[in-house]
This record gives C-alpha cells, sequence and structure tokens, in this order.
C-alpha cells in the first residue's frame, strides 16, 4: 500500500450506528476520512421482479417494506399509479384521507429520523423520546389500519377500511402532545444543546450545485435552498385544499437538514388538521374488482415521501400483473453522494452526516 | 413542454420520433441509439437531473426509457431507446448527467446492458459472484436459484 | 456410547462433584437466562420494531436484554431482524462466528422463518434457520414489539432447562 | 485504619509473621466485597436511574425490585468461552488485570466514609489514588494495541489523547485543594474543611474536577474513546467474558471513586451537624453519584477534535489561574 498511515474501515453492513445496512468503506489518516465509498445492495430483495408475478392487489404489501419507516407514503404512491394506469377515480373523501394518512406517516419517518440523529451522536435518551412520541401515532395508525409498522391500509380505489368512529379526536389529541413535545422538549435537547450545535452546524455541507448534479430531492434539497416540493410543484392528493408552507434552509449543512424535518413536522400537523376540518362525507372506497387488467401503456408518477422523490415507473401490457415496475427511490441518489460528502471530515462526523442523509435501505436497494 | 419534444424532433430531423397521448407524458423514442449522448446534451439545457432510467425487456428488444426532470417545474421527459439483445451496449451519459452513474450500473447489474464509458461498471446490489441478470425476462427462479446461498456450509 | 451392563452405584467424591456441578450449572444458568445481551442484527423492517422492543412502550430492559449496541464479543444473544439476502447471509454468519458461546438466536420475521413475502424472490434467503441453529422464532411481518418479550420468555425458559441448541451442542 | 485493627485481632491468635498474611486475606476478601457490590449496586442505581430519564422500567424481574440484575450479568460473564483472533497475549490480558486490581487498590486506600474506615493508610493516598487513575492511558495504548482491530486502535488513540489533555486539569486541581489543606491525607483536608467547605468557596476549581474527572474515567459526554455508535466499543470491541465484566467493574468503581473524591475534597466529607459522619458522607456521595450520572443520558458526545482543544484551551488554563489565585491566597 502506498499510504502507510492510512487505515481502511469497512463500516457495516452490520454496525450500531449504520441505517440498516449500508457499508461504507472509509479510508481514514489518523482520524481524517479521505476516501469514502458507499457500497449497497444488502437489502436487495427483489421488489421489481416480485411486482411481475403478483396481481396488482396483491403488490401493496411489497411496497410497504420498501421504505419501512413511510410504509403509507409507499403504499399511497403505489395506489395512485395503478389508478392512474387503470383510470380508476377515488372519492375525495378518499384523497382526504389519504392525505391524513400520508402526513401522520411523514411525521413518524422523520421522528425517527430525529431520534437516530440523537444516537448517532451519543444521546440515546433522544433516540427513545422520539420513539415514545412516535408510539402515540402507532397507536392511531394501528386504530385505523389494524397493523403498526406494515399497515397494509390502501387498495385499488381507495381505503380498505373506514376511519372509526371518534378517530379525529385522537388524532388532534396526539397531535396536540407532539407539536408540544417538538415545540419546547426537542428544543431543549437538539436546537438550544451547545454540543448538538458544535456537531452539526457546518458539518457535510451540500452546496446546491452538489444537490442538481446528484439528483437529490426532498429534505435534503431543501436544506440546501432548493425550493422544490411535489406537494406545492404539482399537488395531488388533497394538498392544493390545504394551506402549508414549504420549509427550506439555505445552508445545507447537517443542521438544516435537522432543521427542515422538525420544521416539517410542524407543517405536518398543520396539514392533518386541517383535512380533518375538511373531511368529506362519502365513499371510502371505489369498487374495484381484486384482479384488474391494464392496457398496454408506460405510467409515470412521482410523489413527495418522507426521503424525498419516490416515483414508478409502471409498464402494463394488458394482463393482470404489470410488466414491468420500476421503482424511483429518492436515498438511492442521496447515499451517492457520500463518497464526496464523507471526505474531509472526522470519523466521528461521518455518522452524523449518513444519518442526516436518512437513509432506509429498504428502498435504496429494493 | 410540447414545444421542447417538437423542437427536439426537428432538430434530430427522422432520428426521433413523438409518442403522444399516454398519460400525458412528453415521450419522445430514439431511433439510433448512437446518438444518445448528442440527445442527452441537447436535453442538459432544459433539464437538470436524470430522474431515474428504466429497462424494459421486450426481448428480443430492450427498450431503455430514460426519465428526465429538472428542479423548477413539474416537467418530465421520457427517451426510449431500442437495444437489440445481440448488442446490449449504449453509450454512457454519466458525463453529462451525474446522476445517471448509479442508474446504470444498476441497469447493468440486473439486465446486463453495457455502458460504454462508464467509469465504475460493476455490480451494485448483487454480489460480484452472482450469475446471470435477473431482472430480464428469460431470467426463471427456480430452486436452484432460490436455494444458492453463495456460502459453503457443512450442514 | 458403549453400553455397559454393569450398575455400579457412584463413589462418594463423584456425587460431590455432580453436585456441584449441577449447583454451578443451576446459577450459570440463572445468570444467562436473566442476562441476554442482544446483538441488534436489524436489516430491514422488524429493525424498527426491534427498536421499539428497546424503548419505551415496551421496555426490554426488565427482562435484563440490555440494548448494549456493541459489538458481537460482548452479546449472548443475536436477534436477527429482517430480511436476509444472499449479499448478507455470509455477513450474517460471520458475525455469528464472532460471538463467544454460548450464544442464542431469535429469528424475527415471517422473512427469517420461512422466506415470508419474500419466498419466491431470488435473493432472500428463506429462512435462517438453514444457514445457522435458531432457538426461538417471532412470527409476523413484521412482529408487534410485545412479541418480542414472548422470544426472551422462552428462550430463558430454554436455558433455565437446558434445552437451548448452545446447551445442546454442548457448547456451555 | 482496618488493616490494623484485623492485624491487631489476629495476632491475638497466630504467631506474628502469619498472622500478618492472614490479615491481609482477610482484608482482600472484604476488599473483593466491597469492589463486588459497587458495580451491582451502583450500576442498578444507573440502570434504574437511564431507564426512567427515558421513561422505561428499568430492570424489574431480576431480584427484587431488579437489584440482582447487574450480578446476573456477571455471572453470565462468567460462565462465557473465550474467543479472540491473531491478539497480542499479553497486552490483551494485561488491561483487563490492572484495570480490575487498580479498581481494588483506589478502594483499599481511600476512607469508606469516616476517618480511620479505610483498609490500608498511607500519607499520600490522595496522589496513589490520582495516579491509579491516570494509568488509563497507557492501559488504553495497550488495549487497542494487543486487539489487533482497527475500531479499537483508533479508540485506544483517542483515549490516551483525550485522558492525556485532562489528567493534567486533574492534578493541577488536586495540587491546589492540598495547597488549601497543606496535605496530600485525605482526613487531613477534611479536617481542614471544618469552618467551610472548599467547593463553596472554590466552585470553579470543583467543576474543573468533576469535569476533567468525567473526562478520565470516560463517562459520557467525554466517552470518545468508546463511542459506541462509532466504534462499536472502541478499545474494548474484542473484549468478551468476565475480561468485559472486569471492565464494568472498572468503569463503576471509578465512578464511585470520583464521586467519593468530590465529596472528601469539595464537600466537606463526613463533616454535617446532627446525623453521624458515614451518613453524611453517603448523603453527599450519593448527590454526587447522581449528578455525575446524569450527563451520560442527556448529552451527546462531542468530537474528539473539539473535546481535546476544550481540554488545552480552556480547562488547562483556567485550571493554572485558579492554582495561581489559591497560591497567592493561601500566602497572603
Amino acid at each position: 500500500m502506498e499510504h502507510k498511515d492510512r487505515i481502511r474501515m469497512n463500516i457495516g453492513p452490520v454496525h450500531p450506528a449504520m441505517h440498516g445496512v449500508l457499508k461504507l468503506i472509509l479510508d481514514v489518516e489518523g482520524d481524517t476520512v479521505v476516501k469514502a465509498e458507499p457500497e449497497i445492495g444488502f437489502l436487495h430483495r427483489a421488489s421489481e421482479k416480485i411486482a411481475e408475478m403478483r396481481y396488482f392487489s396483491n403488490y401493496y404489501p411489497i411496497m410497504d417494506k420498501l421504505d419501512y419507516v413511510s410504509a403509507l407514503n409507499m403504499e399511497i404512491l403505489y395506489a395512485s399509479t395503478v389508478e392512474k394506469a387503470a383510470g380508476i377515480t377515488i372519492s375525495e373523501r378518499a384523497t382526504y384521507m389519504r392525505t391524513i394518512m400520508a402526513e401522520i406517516q411523514r411525521i413518524m419517518s422523520h421522528l425517527i429520523f430525529i431520534g437516530s440523529l440523537g444516537e448517532d451522536f451519543g444521546n440515546l435518551t433522544s433516540f427513545i423520546w422520539a420513539l415514545r412520541e412516535r408510539e402515540l401515532l402507532m397507536t392511531i395508525v394501528e386504530k385505523i389500519s389494524g397493523g403498526r409498522l406494515a399497515p397494509m391500509y390502501m387498495c385499488n380505489g381507495g381505503m380498505f377500511y373506514d376511519f372509526p368512529e371518534g378517530i379525529d379526536k385522537d388524532i388532534l389529541e396526539a397531535l396536540d402532545k407532539i407539536e408540544n413535545k417538538v415545540k419546547h422538549e426537542y428544543s431543549a435537547v437538539f436546537t438550544k444543546n451547545q454540543i448538538f450545535l458544535s456537531r452539526t452546524k457546518g458539518i457535510g455541507i451540500m452546496t446546491k450545485d452538489m444537490i442538481k448534479r446528484y439528483g437529490i430531492t426532498g429534505p435534503i434539497a431543501r436544506a440546501s435552498g432548493i425550493n422544490r416540493d411535489l406537494r406545492k410543484v404539482s399537488p395531488y392528493l388533497a394538498y392544493d385544499k390545504v394551506d402549508f408552507d414549504v420549509p427550506v434552509e439555505e445552508n445545507g449543512d447537517t443542521y438544516s437538514r435537522f432543521i427542515v424535518r422538525l420544521n416539517e413536522i410542524l407543517e405536518s400537523i398543520k396539514i392533518i388538521r386541517q383535512c380533518l376540518k375538511q373531511l368529506p362525507a362519502g365513499n371510502y372506497k371505489t369498487a374495484v374488482p381484486w384482479i384488474i387488467r391494464i392496457p398496454k401503456k408506460d405510467t409515470f408518477v412521482k410523489q413527495e415521501s418522507s426521503r424525498g422523490e419516490m416515483g414508478i415507473f409502471l409498464v402494463t401490457d394488458g394482463s393482470d400483473k404489470p410488466y414491468r415496475l420500476k421503482l424511483r427511490s429518492p436515498t438511492f441518489f442521496a447515499i451517492r453522494a457520500l463518497e464526496e460528502l464523507l471526505v474531509n471530515v472526522k470519523v466521528a462526523d461521518a455518522f452524523v452526516i449518513v444519518a442526516s442523509i436518512d437513509p432506509v435501505m429498504g428502498e435504496v436497494d429494493r | 413542454m410540447e414545444n421542447l419534444s417538437e423542437k427536439l424532433i426537428k432538430e434530430f430531423n427522422g432520428k426521433l420520433d413523438a409518442i403522444k397521448g399516454q398519460n400525458n407524458l412528453n415521450i419522445v423514442a430514439l431511433k439510433n441509439k448512437k446518438l444518445i449522448k448528442k440527445l442527452s446534451w441537447e436535453i442538459k439545457n432544459y433539464f437538470d437531473i436524470l430522474y431515474t432510467l428504466t429497462v424494459v425487456d421486450y426481448s428480443p428488444v430492450f427498450e431503455l426509457n430514460y426519465v428526465f426532470s429538472n428542479y423548477e417545474n413539474d416537467d418530465i421527459l421520457i427517451v426510449k431507446v431500442n437495444l437489440d439483445e445481440k448488442d446490449l451496449s449504449i453509450d454512457s451519459i454519466t458525463d453529462i448527467f451525474d446522476s445517471a452513474n448509479w442508474e446504470e450500473r444498476e441497469a447493468y447489474d440486473l439486465f446486463g446492458i453495457k455502458f460504454n464509458g462508464h467509469p465504475d461498471l460493476r455490480r451494485i446490489l448483487l454480489p460480484e459472484d452472482w450469475p446471470g441478470h435477473p431482472l430480464r425476462k428469460s431470467f426463471e427462479i427456480n430452486d436452484e436459484v432460490r436455494h444458492w446461498t453463495g456460502l459453503d456450509l457443512k450442514f | 456410547m458403549e453400553e455397559s451392563n454393569e450398575f455400579s452405584y457412584p463413589g462418594m467424591s463423584e456425587v460431590i462433584f455432580m453436585k456441584a456441578q449441577k449447583f454451578i450449572d443451576t446459577v450459570l444458568n440463572w445468570g444467562r437466562s436473566n442476562s441476554l445481551w442482544p446483538l441488534t442484527f436489524g436489516t430491514s423492517c422488524c429493525a424498527i420494531e426491534m427498536m421499539t422492543f428497546g424503548a419505551t412502550k415496551v421496555d426490554s430492559d426488565r427482562l435484563g436484554v440490555l440494548f448494549v449496541g456493541d459489538s458481537p464479543r460482548q452479546s449472548d444473544l443475536i436477534l436477527v431482524s429482517g430480511t436476509i439476502t444472499k449479499k448478507m447471509a455470509r455477513r450474517l454468519l460471520n458475525v455469528y462466528e464472532q460471538m463467544p458461546d454460548p450464544k442464542y438466536v431469535i429469528a424475527v420475521g415471517a422473512c427469517n422463518i420461512s422466506g415470508g413475502l419474500y419466498h419466491d424472490s431470488y435473493n432472500t434467503i428463506d429462512g435462517i434457520d438453514r444457514i445457522m441453529p435458531v432457538d426461538a422464532f417471532v412470527p409476523g411481518c413484521p412482529p408487534r414489539p410485545e412479541e418480542f418479550l414472548d422470544a426472551v420468555r422462552v428462550l430463558q425458559k430454554l436455558i433455565k432447562e437446558n434445552k437451548s441448541k448452545a446447551q445442546k451442542n454442548g457448547k456451555s | 485504619m482496618i488493616f490494623d485493627y484485623v492485624y491487631s485481632i489476629v495476632s491475638r491468635f497466630v504467631f506474628s509473621p502469619l498472622s500478618y498474611i492472614i490479615s491481609f486475606i482477610i482484608i482482600a476478601i472484604l476488599a473483593v466485597i466491597v469492589t463486588a457490590f459497587i458495580p451491582v449496586f451502583i450500576g442498578w442505581v444507573d440502570r434504574k436511574y437511564s431507564a426512567r430519564i427515558q421513561s422505561r422500567y428499568g430492570p424489574v424481574y431480576v431480584g427484587p425490585f431488579g437489584l440482582l440484575q447487574n450480578f446476573a450479568d456477571l455471572t453470565k460473564m462468567l460462565g462465557k468461552r473465550f474467543i479472540a483472533t491473531n491478539i497480542d497475549v499479553l497486552a490483551f490480558n494485561f488491561t483487563p488485570i490492572v484495570v480490575a486490581t487498580s479498581s481494588f487498590a483506589m478502594l483499599l486506600l481511600l476512607p469508606l466514609g469516616a476517618p480511620g474506615l479505610e483498609f490500608i493508610s498511607i500519607p499520600y493516598s490522595l496522589l496513589f489514588v490520582y495516579t491509579l487513575l491516570a494509568i488509563s492511558p497507557l492501559l488504553l495504548l495497550v488495549a487497542g494495541w494487543g486487539e489487533n482491530n482497527k475500531y479499537a486502535l483508533i479508540g485506544g488513540f483517542r483515549g490516551a489523547a483525550q485522558i492525556i489533555s485532562y489528567e493534567l486539569a486533574l492534578i493541577i486541581v488536586l495540587s491546589s485543594v492540598a495547597l488549601l489543606s497543606g496535605s496530600y491525607s485525605i482526613p487531613a483536608i477534611v479536617a481542614g474543611q471544618s469552618s467551610i467547605w472548599y467547593g463553596l468557596y472554590l466552585p470553579v476549581t470543583l467543576l474543573i474536577f468533576i469535569i476533567s474527572g468525567l473526562a478520565i474515567i470516560e463517562r459520557e459526554p467525554f466517552d470518545v474513546p468508546e463511542a459506541s455508535q462509532e466504534l462499536q466499543a472502541g478499545w474494548k470491541v474484542e473484549y468478551s467474558g468476565i475480561r468485559y465484566g472486569f471492565f464494568l467493574i472498572g468503569d463503576y468503581v471509578r465512578v464511585t471513586v470520583i464521586a467519593m473524591l468530590v465529596t472528601y475534597l469539595f464537600l466537606g466529607g463526613w463533616l454535617g451537624p446532627v446525623l453521624p459522619g458515614v451518613l453524611w458522607f453517603i448523603i453527599k456521595a450519593a448527590i454526587v453519584l447522581m449528578i455525575i450520572l446524569t450527563p451520560r443520558w442527556i448529552f451527546g458526545r462531542p468530537r474528539i477534535d473539539q473535546l481535546i482543544k476544550f481540554g488545552w484551551n480552556w480547562l488547562l488554563p483556567l485550571a493554572i489561574l485558579n492554582l495561581i489565585l489559591v497560591e497567592l491566597f493561601v500566602v497572603l
């Protein structure tokens, strides 16, 4: 080896701080990373091949397990794709219900992000607190859908069940609690904590140019000053009927990525409250046969999941199964930026930066 | 957006077909695969990133769907290129759209399509010693494939 | 094993030795069963529920299952939660072999029991009992956090009765 | 002094040279019991306390209130098989043994709550305890080297760098206290506080002592060498079984020692009205212990360069300034 004082560290795929099964190959000199190479594929479960073997209605469980931290977003995306391809229209109530579920899931996903970011710089308590708050919403998802992590709530044409009686009161109660915690407790642990600030501010800066080069979307792009949110740019579901802001930060460092997500939780709470107020009566489901056939065509649908812009390219050939289903995952692009982002940072910071990307490997590897 | 695809079609007269009417997507079909780089340079004026690259196996023809997008608005452009089974290679567009890097590696991994000029064309999702390209329609998931663990186990 | 027809009473020293051994075993098994430090081999969905297992609502620490988050060397129990792909299988075995005996395995989730949702996938291991000895299974896709508690209880019972795979294989 | 007491009893029954050995053995057994009690009990307090902060229960089922939880952990570690590959056997085994023995020795030297309640009394006990605390950079380097593991090596380097930059501040602070009382022996220091606790008019010294003490025992937020999120367990990564158990014991003993030192040096030790001295000592030490245990669960971990910068740029100058001020105070 030409560099005698270089150590090559193989971090992951099994490592307490690695998110899922990402593997990082770091060349370290002293305590500084000089070369980084992310390696993926440890959770490649062949979701795209399995899609070609399942009926359109039977693919929802697999979608759940793609981005398992925001499963409902995935379900909604797939449902929208199939409905667009098959020309199914869903009732207005269903769009509102889907908006509510998508935002609940977004809050839950961002809570996990906040917790794991805290854990990666050594604060285990923040992680457990975030899980505690997440459990409040988990109970609601459980009440509504019957499932926890993989709820299996959406189906072609709407939802499997209607909202149970009095769920809006539960949701509002939980949201109040979470808003209170996020505004007060989390600011004490994170934004007013000197150690946290010194560990995140100015660390892992992503410039606008870098974002555009790598094709990164979602909260990470918004933390670098790119004001793009598909919920605003091309409103789907009921997002054009509610009023919300898109939090944008300019610095592009780890701290901005944290703040963007923290503010997104508050925006999501706002959206859910409005949706609950406006929730119209009507059918929650359009009757669609279990086995549908979609004529030969290409469909491309993209939506804003909690991690960025998730898209599905669906090729159908007139049969009851997809001919080809390609998933466009946001963190697949974001993780590649690590090769540039991790150079010349300290080893300890490398983990915080990875956490700030918030990868979910199920979605990266598919 | 209509203007863009028309403009592109005019520029590449005869080499580019417009396909319209499918779910309001802007789709153009490129007849000659050697022009993909030239087209990409042209597209670079309007689009920031390669949004995704979808390969569809209509054996004996493989259809590549390049989806381009940009950050300013909602527009997307899909470029279809057909590759023959006998010559599964196409010029890489990584030097034009950097975001194509891993997408092309994935297409190489799962479909075995060679991208000429790609800086680092290796398998990305599957182990290096994996046999075959699983997302091709000809790939059969039999017991042998399912039970292959890549491990040398004694029991 | 040769069978001998003659029956002989064990001598006094042998009896004392056996009694002492049994006593030591009981004490050690008590310690082992009450202090199962897990190695969190979380690969996918089940990993999130595994974290919930250690967090507020369920609290694995009540049973002595302390998430130290450290190296395999200090762990007794490997919680394999999440799909194991073929690329991952060798890493799983590698990590498993780095754990000191006696070690126990809990396979979490449908994927690790039989393949589950991904039974017809080309890149997953259909059930990790094909590659390593498993003491307890946690069903579900993904399982509720409470089911982890049940699995730990089952494992504790197995250890106390000398019936875990590690003890059966003489690795205790 | 417990040793003298034991020796005086034993020598009544046994002739002289043998009684010396016997009383040593008795002292050793007593010390083992005390040392074993500390990780079990303090460890339980730590776990319960952290659980409460995180709104959990903590250990419940093993023993009453889960009191025997850490005892079960240690029992399990005794029954673990040894596993290691390509290690430097001498370096690998050196560290846990020294950690265990130095923990013993520290407890032997410190009075356990009342004057004369120490196992062995020597005039410079404070310096000796400091030496035993400050031995760790050597241990960390040796362990990190002997384990043949990259994480351990980086952890060892980090640990050595961290402890070297903080132990200087610690000894300076110790000297300023010794200067004030005119002695390095703990009973004398405590006796010097009969009018007013040193901690009350040297609050900065107290703060520096706690911070550098936490850094030396690698307690969070100063657990950079073992940083479980980055380096798995840092320099401990390859240790299994009872060798790891020794570290567990050593950790808790050293936390206790720091709490005891704070009590003796700054909070007047066993001095206090009405209640017996031992009780006063226990109350004070428990409060200090809880304060020391808390940061682990509410702070994150700074980066190693930030940590060392803080140590050299702020803590050390402050400690030196403090020493000068105390000296002026004493001289005038």
